[in-house]
C-alpha cells in the first residue's frame, strides 16, 4: 500500500510520457488523486506498519518506509495539494504549452512522499535530493527570464547543503557504530556520542535543513525561485511542499542529537525568530507577488524552526501544524496568483506583460469586478497571517507558546510577525484589489471554485476543528519531545 | 665487501640525477635519455639488494625490467620520431598549445 | 637442480588470454578482412572475455603460485575494464567517417591494452603487476597520438615522456620495497612487513611513496594530473574514453592491491596520500569551473573523480575494496557515456565547446536526455548510481576515520554541481545556436541507452551488484 | 434535555456566524431589505438566547460550560517529571459576566442590524454589509463566550477582521482602506501582547484557561502573603508583567494610548459600524480583557495601577482631542476614546463591575448618540462636517430629543444612566487599592477635569448640530421609523440604564450589579473605606463638573460663535484637531522608519546578500582559473610538478624518520 | 671499497654528463659510459648475466637505436630563449632535495643477512641460475613480458602508420576499402614487420 502511495505518481508520471494534451493531464490528475485516496485510506484505517527490507545491506541501508503521524498528515496535503494544482493547471490556456509540468510534479511528489515515509537516513537523503531534478526541470524549462541564475543558485544550495547532511549521516553511524542508518537503530546510540561529535554531526543534518526551510542567511535562493518560476505556480506550489527542512529537523536531526540540540537551541531560536521577522518584513517592500510569497513563506519557515527548536511538544507539534497547512495556504496563494496573471496577462511568452501582471500594484480595485475572487484572496491571506479560526492559527500560536516556554526573549522577537506580516498583507492585498478600480476581471468560474472550494473548505476547517490533525501529530511529537528532556 | 648502504644511495644520486636532467633538457630525445638514466638507477638499487637478500629473484626481476625499458624504448622513439621528423627540433616546448 | 614445476591454471586465465588471443588476431587478421569485421571480432572476443569472467567468478582460483589470481576482486575489476574497453570499441565504429580510430591496429593496440588492464587487476607480484602497467601505459601513448594532428601528437608526446618518468618512479619504489622486504609478491610483501625481522621501515616508506606516485600519475592525482587535461583533450575522444575509464580503473586496481594488501601495514604514505587527495578534490573541481570545451571538462571531471576513489584506497581494504570496485563500475559507464554523447557530437577529435550544447534538449533529445543523465550521476544526484558509489566511498573513508577529507569531497562535489548543470541547462533551457554534428548510429543509440540503464539500475537496485561484491571484502 | 441546558448558548455566535456564511453565498441575489431582515433575526435569535442564557446562569455560582467539544492547540504539561498531552478544548462558558456581556452585545446589536436596514437602503453592498455584521456579531459572541484564552483571541481577532471589512465598506475609496487597514496592524500590535501575555501565563499557571487560571487564587487573597495555590505570589513579577501584557493587548483593541490613534480613523466605515463595532462593543473588549481577567489584576497591583494611569491619561486624550473637532463623527470617537479611558481606570482600580456598568451605559447612549449622528448625516445626504449644521432641531425633532438625551447622559447629569457610572468609577478611583492614595486622588481629579470637557465637548457638539440655524445646503428629513425606533430605545436604556448599579450611599444592596458580578468579577480587596457624606460629596463634585463644562462650553460658543473659530485657531486648538499629533508623531517615529528599513532589507537581500554570495562563487571560478596559470601547457613545467611533489613528499618522510 | 668509488665516480660523471651536455650525441655517449660503469658494477654485486646484458642490450642495442634517431633528427642546438628559464634552478634544488632525502634513507638500511651467506647464495649471477629463476619463479613475468614487446612492436609499427590530418582523401579512398584493411591505408607500409 504504501509502496503503491509513494510510487504510483512516478508510475504515472511515465505513463503520461507517452501521451499529449488532455490526455496527459487526465492520466496525471487520475495519478495524483489516487495517490491521495490511498493516502487518505491509511489514514482512515490507521496503517502505521514498518516496512524494511535491506537495500544495500552490505553498507547498512534499507529500504525502511512507514506512514505514522506527521508523515502522513504531510502526505495528505501534499497528494492533495498536488492533486488540486495539476487539475488547476489543466484548466489554464497555456497548459498545454507547458505540458512537462505533469510528469515533473509527479515525479516531484514521489520524491516527498518518500522523503516523509523514509525512516532509513540514507533512503531519506535518496528522496531529498533526487526531488531536487525536478524541482530544477521545472523551473529550467518553464522559468522565466533569469531562471539559470536561479537555478544554479537553488541548485547549489541545496546540494551544498545536502552533501555535508550526507556527510554527518555517514558519520553518524561511523561513531555510533551502528549496524545500518535505519533511525530506530541509530537513535539511541547517537545519545551516547560526546557533545562535540553530536554538535558536528546535528550542524551537518542542519547545514541541508536550514537550506531547504529556509533560515536566514541561507535562504537567498528562494525568491528568485518562485519569481523566476511558471508564473501558474504549479512549481511554487510544489516548491512550498518541497520546504521539508522542519520535518527533517523534527524526524532525525532533533531525536538524534537531543543534546547538541539543546546545547545549541538558544542560537537557532534567535536565527529562526529572526528569519521569520526578516522575511516579513522585507515582504512588506517585495514589488513582485511571487517574490512577496517568497519572503512571506520564508517568514513562515523562521516560525517552524523556531517551534522546532524551542525542543518543547507544543513548539514541534505546532511548527508541523504549520508546516502541513502552509503547505495548503500558502500554494492556494500561488494558485491565486496564477489565476490572476491567466487573467491579466496578454501573452504569457511576453516577459514585459507577465511581469507587469505580476506586479503589486500595477492594476488596482479588482474587488469591484471580481468580489469573490477577492474574498477568496482575502481569505487565504488571514490564514497565511495566522489570524484564529483558519488554520495557520493552530500552528502559529501553538509555535510561539512552546518557544515562549524555551525562550521568552527570541518568541518575543517573533512574536512581531504578527504585526509585521499583517502589515505586508493587507498592504499588498489593497493595493491590487481595493481603491479605485483601474481594470476589471472575470469573476471566479466553476472550474477555479472546483480547485479553491477544497482548499478553502481545508483551510478553514481544520482551523477550528484541528483536533482531528493534532491526534495524529501527538505520539510522535511526544516520543520526540520525551527524548528532548520535555521541556 | 661493500655495504650495500652506498650501492642505494649511488642509485639515489643517480636517479635524482636522471630526474633534474628531465626537468632541464628542452630536447625530447635528451628527456628519454634521462628516463634512462632513472631506470638504470633502480636497476641498480635492485641488483645491490638483490646481493644484500642473497635472492636472484631480484636479478630476474632486473631483467625483465631491461626488457620493459626496451619495449618503451621502442615505442618512445616511435612516438618521437613521428612526431618530429617534419618539425625542426626535437625542443618539446613548441608542443603547449594544449592547456589551461 | 631442483627446478620447481610451474604452476599454470588455464582456466584462471581464460577471461585474460580470450583478450589477448582476440588481440593478437585483431593484429593479424587486417590482411584478410575489413575493418568493420575486426570491430566486430573485438567486441565479440571482449564479450566472450566478459562471459569468462562472470562464469569464473567465486571460484577463486589462481595460477603462478598466486602471481596471478582470479578472485572476485579481479574478475570484478575484469568486468568493470571489459566494460569500458567494449564501450570504446563501440563508440568508434559510428565516428569511423570522422577519422582516427578506425586505422586496423586500433583494436589490436586497444585489446592489448586491455590484456594489460586485467593483468594489472589480476597480478599478486610486483613485477607482474609492473609489467600489466607498462602493457597498458604503451597500449594507450600509441593510442594517444594516434591521428597525425598537432593536439594528438602533443597528447601522446606529454603522455608519454611524462608516464615514462612516473614509470621510473615507480620502479624506483619497487625496487626499494623490494629492498625492505626481499620480496615481490603482494601477500608475502604484508607477511614480511608483519615479521618480527622487519627492520627497514623507512626504506619501504619511501618506497611506498614513490609506488604511490607512480600509481597517483596514472590516476591523476594532483599534483601529477597536470598531464590529464592535455591529454584528454588531445587524445582522439574514443581514446579518451578509454583512458578515463579503463585506464583509470586498471591503475586503481593496482593501487588497491598494493596499498591495500602488501602495503597496508606501512606506515608512511597514509599522510601523502591524505594531502593528495585533498589536493585532486580542490584542483580537478575548481579547474573544471571554468572551462569552455566539454572533453577539458570531463577531464578535470576525471581528475576530480579519481580523488574520489582515492578515499576508497585510503580506507580500509574491507570496505575500500568494494566500493571503489563498486564506484568504478558505475563510473565507467557514466563517465564513458558521457565520452560517447560527446564523441558523436563533436566534429572532430578536439571535443566540443559548451556552449554549443543549448537546444541540444529539444533538437536530439535521446542524446540530450542520456548525456543529462550521465552528468547528475556524476553529480551524485541520487537515485542514480553515482550517488550510491560516491556514497559508499565517503562511508568507508569515514569509517577508516577520514572524516575531513569526506566532508571536503562533499564540499567540493557541491561545487562541482556547477559545472555539470551548466551543459544541461544549456541544453535543455536555451534555444538552439550552433548545428552540431550527429554520427550516432544504432549501435551508440543502444550503447546509450544501455549505459543510461545501467546507471539508473545500479543507483535504484545497488545491491544487485553490491551484494556480489561483498564477497570481495577479506 | 441536559445536553441542550449544557449547549444552547453555545448556539449564539453560531447563528450569526450562519447568517454571514448565507448571505456571504448566496446574499447577492437576495432582493434589497430581505438580507437585513434575515441578519436582524439571527441576532435578535442570539438575543433571545442570551436572555434564556441569563436566566439559566443567573441563580448558578459556577459558570456554566458547554458540553460540545474538542481539541484545538496541542498542549503538553508536566505532571510529576511525565509530559502528559491535555490538548486545548475548544470551548464556550457562560458566566455572570458574560451574560451580561451577550446581552449587550445582541441586544444592541439587534437595533443597530435594524436601524441599519433603514441607514444602508440603496447601497450596492446592502447583503455584503449585513454578513459582515453578522459576523461580527458572531466573533464578539465567541470572544465573550470563550473559556480559555486561545479561544477568546478567536474572536478577539475575528472582530478585528470585521472591524477592517467594515471600515473599509467602501472600499474604492483609498482613504477608508488605508484606515482600515491602519486598524487591523494597529490591532494586532496589541494581539502580538495579548499573545506573550497568554504565553507568560501558560508559563506560569500551565494552562490557558480562563476560569482555572482564576480560581487558582483561591477566595480570598491577602496583599503581600503567598495564598495561591500555584505558588505565585501576589505582585510576583510573572503576574505583574502578564497582566501588563495583557493590558497593552487590551489597549490595542480598545484604543488607549499608545495605541488610540485607528479608533478616530475607524470613522471611516459606515456610521453603524461606528455605533456598534467602535463604541458600543468590540472597543470595549479590553475592558472586558481585563474584568475577566481579574484574578490575575487583582493580584497584580503594579499593572493595576498602570491600568488605571493608562485609563486616566488616555480620558484627558480623548477629551482634549474631542473639542476642536469638526466632523460630527470624529468627535464622537475621541469621546469614545476618552471614556474607554474611563473604564480601564475602572478596571484598573480594581472594582470590576464597574468597568462593566460604564461599558454598558456607554452602549447604550454612545450607540444613541452614533446612530444620531448616523440618522444626522443620512438626512443631510453624507454630509459629516459640523459647521455645516445647526438648527436641525425643528428638521430632526425625533434625532434631536434622542441626541439631547444622550448628549446629558454622557455628560453624567442626573438621573442618566452615565451619572451613575461615571460617578461609580470615580469613587472607585478615589478608593482604589492599587498605586497608593495619592495616586488615586490624582487619578480621580483626573477623572473630574475629563467629566468637566466631557460635557463641554458634547455641549458644544449637540450645539453646532443642533441649535441655531442650519448653515449647510442640503435638505434635512427626518429618517424612516426603522431608524427612529431603536433610537428611542436607545434613548429609553439611556435613561433607565443607571439604575442598576446604584451607588452605595443609597443602601447597601441596591447596587444589583456589583452583587450580580461578585462571583464572576468580584472587586479586588483592599478598597479604602470613606464615608457616605464623603462618597455624596464626590457625587455632587462630578455633577458640578458636568454642569460646569456645559455651562462653560455655552459660554465659549455664545463668544465665539457657531462656527468657534475663535479659539480653534488657537494653537491650542489647533492641537486638539490634529489629535495632540500624535498620528503625526508615530508617522515620523514608526511607520517612516519601518518602510525605509523594510526597503532597504529588501535591496539588501535582492542585490546586497545576492552580490556577497555571488563573489563567493566568483572567487571560487577565479581560483579554478588561477589554476590554469599553472597548467601552462609545457611539459617541463609538468614534470616540475611531479618532481617538486616527489621531492616535497620523500623530504617529509625522511625529516620524519629523521626526527 | 676503492673499486666502489672509482665506479661510483664515474658512474655520476656519466650522468652529469647525460643532462648537461647541449649536444644529444655527447648526451648519449656520457650515458653508454654509466651504463658500462653500471655493467662492471654488477659484477662486483655478483650479477655476471645482467652486467653481460647490461653491455649489450643496454649500452649496445638501446643506446644504438638513440644514436641513431638523434642523427635521424639531425637535431640542431636549442634554439630561441628557454621560456622556462625558474624550471633548471626550481629542478635543482628539486633534485637535491630529493637525493638528500633518499640517500639519507638508503643509510638506514639495514642487512636483513649476512653479507656474505647472501652473497654466496647468489652463485655468481650466472645465466644458468638465472634461467632457472625465469622459468619456475618467475615464469609469469617473463611470459608477461612477451606481450610487452608485442605491443611495442605492433605500436611501434602502428605510428608510422598514422592517419593524416585531413582525412578527405581518406574517406574516398575507404569507399574503394577492400578486405585487406591495412593495405588501402599506406601501401608503402611492409605488412611482414607486423607479423614480426
Amino acid at each position: 500500500m504504501i509502496h503503491l502511495i509513494i510510487f504510483i505518481p512516478l508510475l504515472f508520471a511515465l505513463i503520461a510520457l507517452f501521451f499529449r494534451g488532455q490526455a496527459r493531464a487526465s492520466v496525471s490528475i487520475f495519478a495524483a488523486l489516487s495517490s491521495f485516496a490511498l493516502t487518505a485510506v491509511v489514514w482512515m484505517f490507521k496503517i502505521d506498519t514498518v516496512y524494511r527490507t535491506p537495500w544495500i545491506p552490505g553498507a547498512g541501508v534499507f529500504y525502511s518506509v512507514t506512514f505514522d503521524g506527521p508523515s502522513l498528515l504531510l502526505a495528505l496535503v501534499a497528494t492533495l495539494m498536488t492533486s488540486m494544482t495539476l487539475i488547476y493547471f489543466s484548466f489554464r490556456k497555456d497548459s498545454h504549452q507547458a505540458e512537462g509540468m505533469y510528469p515533473l510534479a509527479l515525479a516531484m511528489l514521489t520524491g516527498l512522499l518518500g522523503i516523509f515515509a523514509a525512516r532509513d537516513l540514507i533512503l531519506f537523503y535518496v528522496f531529498f535530493e533526487a526531488t531536487l531534478v525536478p524541482s530544477l526541470f521545472m523551473l529550467g524549462l518553464y522559468g522565466r527570464k533569469n531562471r539559470v541564475r536561479a537555478l544554479t543558485k537553488m541548485a547549489l544550495y541545496t546540494i551544498f547543503g545536502g552533501l555535508l547532511m550526507l556527510v554527518s549521516i555517514i558519520g553518524t553511524k561511523y561513531y555510533t557504530n551502528s549496524p545500518s542508518f535505519d533511525f530506530l537503530e541509530l537513535f539511541g546510540r547517537t545519545n551516547q556520542l560526546d557533545l562535540e561529535t553530536q554538535t558536528w554531526l546535528f550542524l551537518g543534518f542542519l547545514a541541508a535543513f536550514a537550506v531547504k526551510l529556509p533560515l536566514f542567511p541561507l535562504h537567498n535562493w528562494l525568491p528568485d525561485f518562485h519569481a523566476e518560476n511558471h508564473p501558474s505556480g504549479v512549481a511554487d506550489v510544489m516548491g512550498t511542499l518541497y520546504k521539508v527542512g522542519g520535518y527533517g529537523l523534527f524526524r532525525f536531526a532533533l531525536p538524534l542529537f537531543p543534546a547538541a540540540a539543546q546545547n545549541l537551541q538558544w542560537v537557532f531560536m534567535f536565527l529562526a525568530a529572526f528569519t521569520a521577522l526578516y522575511g516579513a518584513w522585507i515582504a512588506f517592500s517585495s514589488k513582485d507577488f511571487k517574490r512577496l510569497l517568497a519572503y512571506a513563506g520564508l517568514s513562515h519557515m523562521g516560525l517552524v524552526a523556531l517551534g522546532m527548536f524551542s525542543l518543547n511538544p507544543i513548539g514541534m507539534a505546532g511548527a508541523l501544524f504549520l508546516l502541513a497547512f502552509q503547505g495548503v495556504y500558502s500554494s492556494a496563494l500561488f494558485l491565486i496568483v496564477g489565476m490572476l496573471e491567466e487573467r491579466l496577462n496578454k501573452d504569457s511568452h511576453n516577459e514585459k506583460t507577465t511581469s507587469q501582471a505580476l506586479e503589486i500594484g500595477h492594476v488596482r480595485g479588482l474587488a469591484a469586478s471580481a468580489p469573490a475572487f477577492a474574498g477568496v484572496t482575502l481569505l487565504l491571506w488571514f490564514a497565511s497571517i495566522g489570524v484564529p479560526g483558519l488554520a495557520g492559527f493552530v500552528g502559529e500560536f501553538s509555535i510561539f507558546l512552546g518557544a515562549y516556554q524555551a525562550n521568552p526573549w527570541a518568541t518575543a522577537l517573533a512574536v512581531s510577525t504578527v504585526i509585521a506580516s499583517a502589515a505586508f498583507a493587507l498592504t499588498a492585498y489593497q493595493r491590487t484589489w481595493l481603491e479605485e478600480a483601474t481594470t476589471s476581471i472575470p469573476e471566479l468560474n466553476a472550474k477555479d471554485w472546483f480547485v479553491l472550494a477544497p482548499i478553502l473548505a481545508v483551510t478553514v476547517f481544520f482551523g477550528v476543528f484541528s483536533g482531528s490533525a493534532l491526534k495524529l501529530l501527538e505520539p510522535s511529537v511526544q516520543a520526540v519531545a520525551g527524548l528532548l528532556g520535555g521541556k | 665487501m661493500v655495504e650495500t648502504q652506498y650501492y642505494i644511495a649511488l642509485a639515489a644520486i643517480l636517479f635524482s640525477i636522471g630526474a633534474v636532467g628531465f626537468l632541464t633538457r628542452r630536447s625530447a630525445i635528451q628527456m628519454f635519455l634521462c628516463v634512462e638514466l632513472m631506470l638504470n638507477a633502480a636497476n641498480l638499487a635492485l641488483v645491490a639488494f638483490s646481493r644484500a637478500w642473497g635472492d636472484l629473484i631480484a636479478q630476474s626481476a632486473v631483467f625483465i625490467i631491461l626488457t620493459l625499458a626496451a619495449a618503451e624504448v621502442a615505442i618512445g622513439l616511435g612516438i618521437i620520431v613521428a612526431i618530429f621528423k617534419k618539425r625542426p627540433t626535437t625542443n618539446v616546448d613548441v608542443l603547449s598549445s594544449l592547456k589551461g | 637442480m631442483n627446478l620447481v614445476p610451474p604452476d599454470v591454471n588455464y582456466y584462471s586465465m581464460l577471461p585474460f588470454i580470450t583478450v589477448l588471443l582476440t588481440a593478437v588476431f585483431a593484429t593479424i587478421l587486417p590482411f584478410y578482412v575489413s575493418r568493420k569485421a575486426i570491430a566486430g571480432l573485438s567486441a565479440v572476443g571482449l564479450l566472450v572475455a566478459l562471459a569468462a569472467s562472470i562464469g569464473l567468478w567465486n571460484t577463486n582460483l589462481s595460477s603462478f603460485y598466486g602471481a596471478y589470481r582470479a578472485d572476485n576482486f579481479a574478475l570484478g575489476f575484469g568486468i568493470v575494464l571489459i566494460v569500458g574497453a567494449l564501450i570504446a570499441v563501440i563508440s568508434s565504429v559510428d565516428v569511423a567517417k570522422r577519422g582516427g580510430t578506425m586505422q586496423a591496429e586500433f583494436f589490436a593496440i586497444l585489446l592489448y591494452a586491455v590484456s594489460g588492464t586485467m593483468l594489472l587487476a589480476s597480478a599478486h607480484d610486483l613485477i607482474v603487476l609492473l609489467i600489466g602497467f607498462e602493457v597498458m601505459s604503451l597500449g594507450v601513448y600509441v593510442l594517444s597520438s594516434f591521428k597525425e594532428t598537432s593536439n594528438s601528437e602533443e597528447a601522446g608526446l606529454k603522455y608519454f615522456l611524462l608516464g615514462s618518468f612516473a614509470s621510473a618512479i615507480l620502479i624506483f619504489g619497487i625496487a626499494l620495497v623490494f629492498g625492505a622486504t626481499g620480496k615481490f609478491g603482494l601477500e608475502a610483501i604484508n607477511t614480511a612487513v608483519l615479521s618480527p625481522e622487519f627492520k627497514n621501515s623507512s626504506i619501504a616508506a619511501v618506497g611506498a611513496l614513490f609506488i604511490l606516485i607512480g600509481f597517483s600519475f596514472k590516476v591523476a592525482m594532483a599534483p601529477f594530473h597536470q598531464w590529464t587535461p592535455d591529454v584528454y583533450t588531445g587524445a582522439p575522444t574514443v581514446v579518451t574514453q578509454f583512458m578515463s575509464v579503463a585506464v583509470k580503473a586498471a591503475a586503481f586496481a593496482g593501487f588497491l592491491h598494493i596499498f591495500g594488501l602488501a602495503l597496508q601495514n606501512v606506515s608512511g604514505w597514509q599522510t601523502p596520500l591524505q594531502f593528495l587527495i585533498a589536493l585532486t578534490l580542490m584542483i580537478g573541481n575548481l579547474s573544471a569551473l571554468r572551462q569552455s570545451n566539454l572533453k577539458r571538462m570531463l577531464a578535470y571531471s576525471s581528475v576530480a573523480h579519481a580523488g574520489y576513489v582515492g578515499l576508497a584506497v585510503l580506507a580500509s581494504p574491507s570496505q575500500g575494496f568494494s566500493s571503489a570496485l563498486y564506484y568504478l563500475g558505475i563510473y565507467t559507464l557514466m563517465n564513458a557515456g558521457a565520452f560517447a554523447v560527446l564523441n558523436v557530437l563533436s566534429k572532430d577529435e578536439d571535443g566540443l565547446e559548451i556552449e554549443s550544447l543549448a537546444g541540444l534538449g529539444s533538437s536530439k533529445p535521446l542524446l540530450a536526455a542520456t548525456l543529462t543523465f550521465f552528468l547528475l550521476s556524476l553529480a551524485g544526484i541520487p537515485p542514480l548510481g553515482g550517488f550510491i558509489g560516491k556514497y559508499l566511498i565517503f562511508s568507508a573513508a569515514a569509517s577508516s576515520g577520514y572524516y575531513g577529507l569526506v566532508i571536503l569531497a562533499a564540499l567540493t562535489s557541491a561545487v562541482s554541481l556547477a559545472y555539470y548543470l551548466r551543459p544541461i541547462g544549456l541544453m535543455y533551457f536555451r534555444p538552439r545556436v550552433t548545428v552540431l554534428p550527429d554520427f550516432s548510429g544504432r549501435s551508440t543509440r543502444v550503447l546509450l541507452l544501455v549505459c543510461a540503464a545501467g546507471v539508473l539500475i545500479l543507483g535504484l537496485v545497488p545491491n544487485a551488484v553490491y551484494g556480489l561484491l561483498e564477497l570481495v571484502k577479506k | 434535555m441536559d445536553f441542550l441546558n449544557h449547549n444552547l448558548f453555545a448556539l449564539m455566535p453560531v447563528l450569526p456566524l450562519l447568517g454571514w456564511l448565507v448571505l456571504i453565498v448566496w446574499g447577492k441575489n437576495m432582493k434589497e431589505p430581505t438580507p437585513g431582515i434575515i441578519a436582524s433575526s439571527l441576532v435578535f435569535l442570539s438575543f433571545v438566547l442570551a436572555i434564556v442564557g441569563f436566566v439559566q446562569v443567573s441563580p448558578m455560582k459556577e459558570p456554566l460550560l458547554n458540553t460540545l467539544r474538542w481539541d484545538f492547540l496541542p498542549m503538553w504539561v508536566l505532571e510529576k517529571g511525565q509530559l502528559v498531552s491535555k490538548p486545548l478544548q475548544f470551548g464556550f462558558a457562560l458566566d455572570h459576566l458574560s451574560s451580561i456581556m451577550t446581552l449587550i452585545i445582541t441586544g444592541i446589536g439587534f437595533l443597530i442590524h435594524v436601524f441599519a436596514i433603514g441607514y444602508m437602503q440603496h447601497d450596492k453592498g446592502f447583503s455584503r454589509f449585513f454578513a459582515y455584521l453578522n459576523f461580527f456579531i458572531g466573533m464578539m459572541l465567541i470572544l465573550v463566550l470563550a473559556d480559555s484564552y486561545p479561544v477568546l483571541f478567536i474572536g478577539w481577532e475575528g472582530v478585528g477582521v470585521a472591524s477592517y471589512l467594515l471600515i473599509g465598506f467602501w472600499y474604492t475609496d483609498r482613504k477608508n482602506s488605508d484606515a482600515a487597514r491602519k486598524a487591523f496592524i494597529v490591532n494586532r500590535i496589541g494581539d502580538a501582547f495579548l499573545m506573550l501575555g497568554m504565553f507568560l501565563l501558560f508559563m506560569t499557571f500551565q494552562t490557558l484557561n480562563i476560569h482555572e487560571i482564576n480560581s487558582s487564587f483561591g477566595s480570598v487573597v491577602i496583599p503581600n502573603v503567598t495564598t495561591i495555590s500555584t505558588g505565585i505570589a501576589y505582585g510576583s513579577p510573572p503576574l505583574e508583567l502578564a497582566a501588563l501584557f495583557l493590558l497593552l493587548g487590551a489597549a490595542g483593541k480598545s484604543a488607549q494610548l499608545p495605541l488610540s490613534t485607528w479608533l478616530p480613523d475607524a470613522m471611516a466605515g459606515p456610521t453603524p459600524v461606528s455605533a456598534l463595532i467602535h463604541a458600543a462593543t468590540m472597543v470595549t473588549a479590553g475592558v472586558y480583557l481585563v474584568a475577566r481577567s481579574h484574578g490575575i489584576f487583582a493580584n497584580a497591583p503594579g499593572a493595576s495601577s498602570w491600568v488605571m494611569w493608562i485609563g486616566a491619561l488616555t480620558a484627558v486624550y480623548g477629551a482634549l482631542s474631542a473639542i476642536a473637532q469638526t466632523d460630527i463623527k470624529k468627535i464622537l470617537a475621541y469621546s469614545t476614546v476618552s471614556q474607554l479611558g474611563y473604564m480601564f481606570i475602572a478596571v484598573g482600580s480594581g472594582a470590576y463591575w464597574v468597568g462593566i456598568f460604564h461599558v454598558a451605559t456607554h452602549a447604550f447612549f454612545k450607540a444613541l448618540l452614533f446612530l444620531s449622528s448616523g440618522s444626522v448625516i443620512h438626512a443631510l445626504d453624507g454630509e459629516q462636517d459640523v459647521r455645516q449644521m445647526g438648527g436641525l432641531r425643528e428638521k430632526l425633532p425625533t434625532t434631536h430629543i434622542v441626541s439631547l438625551i444622550g448628549t446629558l447622559a454622557i455628560a453624567g447629569i442626573i438621573p442618566l444612566a452615565g451619572f451613575f457610572s461615571k460617578d461609580a468609577i470615580l469613587s472607585s478611583a478615589f478608593t482604589s487599592p492599587f498605586g497608593g492614595e495619592f495616586s488615586g486622588y490624582l487619578i480621580w481629579a483626573i477623572g473630574l477635569i475629563v467629566a468637566f470637557l466631557t460635557a463641554g465637548y458634547m455641549w458644544r457638539w449637540y450645539t453646532l448640530v443642533f441649535l441655531g440655524t442650519y448653515r449647510g445646503h442640503a435638505h434635512p428629513h427626518e429618517s424612516s421609523s426603522v431608524m427612529t425606533i431603536p433610537l428611542w430605545i436607545l434613548a429609553g436604556l439611556s435613561v433607565v440604564g443607571g439604575f442598576i448599579g446604584l451607588p452605595h450611599f443609597l443602601g447597601k444592596n441596591v447596587n444589583w450589579l456589583e452583587h450580580f458580578l461578585e462571583e464572576a468579577a468580584p472587586n479586588a480587596i483592599g478598597f479604602r473605606e470613606i464615608p457616605i457624606w464623603g462618597e455624596a460629596i464626590l457625587i455632587a463634585l462630578a455633577l458640578a463638573a458636568a454642569i460646569g463644562g456645559i455651562l462653560f462650553s455655552r459660554w465659549i460658543i455664545a463668544r465665539d460663535g457657531a462656527k468657534s473659530a475663535g479659539w480653534i485657531a488657537t494653537p491650542f486648538g489647533n492641537a486638539s484637531r490634529k489629535a495632540l499629533f500624535l498620528d503625526q508623531t508615530y508617522d515620523v517615529a514608526v511607520s517612516a522608519p519601518a518602510k525605509f528599513v523594510s526597503e532597504q532589507l529588501e535591496l539588501a537581500d535582492t542585490h546586497g546578500l545576492d552580490r556577497g554570495i555571488g563573489a563567493i562563487a566568483n572567487g571560487t571560478v577565479e581560483a579554478g582559473a588561477s589554476l590554469s596559470v599553472w597548467q601552462s601547457g609545457f611539459v617541463r613545467a609538468y614534470a616540475v610538478a611531479v618532481l617538486l611533489g616527489t621531492a616535497i613528499l620523500v623530504g617529509y618522510l625522511a625529516l620524519r624518520s629523521f626526527a | 671499497m676503492v673499486v666502489f668509488v672509482i665506479l661510483a665516480v664515474l658512474a655520476i660523471a656519466g650522468a652529469l654528463g647525460t643532462i648537461t651536455f647541449k649536444s644529444g650525441i655527447y648526451s648519449a655517449l656520457s650515458l653508454v659510459g654509466t651504463l658500462l660503469t653500471l655493467a662492471m658494477m654488477y659484477v662486483t654485486l655478483h650479477a655476471q648475466f645482467l652486467a653481460s646484458v647490461q653491455v649489450m642490450v643496454y649500452a649496445g642495442a638501446i643506446m644504438v637505436l638513440f644514436l641513431f634517431v638523434i642523427m635521424l633528427l639531425n637535431e640542431s642546438q636549442m634554439s630561441g630563449a628557454d621560456p622556462l628559464p625558474w624550471v633548471q634552478p626550481v629542478a635543482i634544488a628539486g633534485g637535491i632535495v630529493m637525493a638528500a632525502a633518499l640517500a639519507f634513507t638508503a643509510f638506514q638500511f639495514k642487512a636483513p643477512k649476512n653479507l656474505e651467506t647472501a652473497t654466496a647464495a647468489l652463485q655468481g649471477g650466472t645465466p644458468g641460475v638465472i634461467g632457472e629463476t625465469l622459468f619456475t619463479k618467475f615464469l609469469l613475468p617473463f611470459e608477461a613480458v612477451s606481450i610487452l614487446l608485442l605491443i611495442a612492436v605492433v605500436g611501434a609499427v602502428s605510428l608510422v602508420h598514422r592517419q593524416p590530418a585531413h582525412n578527405e582523401a581518406l574517406e574516398t579512398t575507404s569507399e574503394h576499402a577492400t578486405d585487406d584493411a591495412y593495405a588501402d591505408e599506406v601501401s608503402s607500409s611492409n605488412p611482414a614487420k607486423v607479423v614480426a
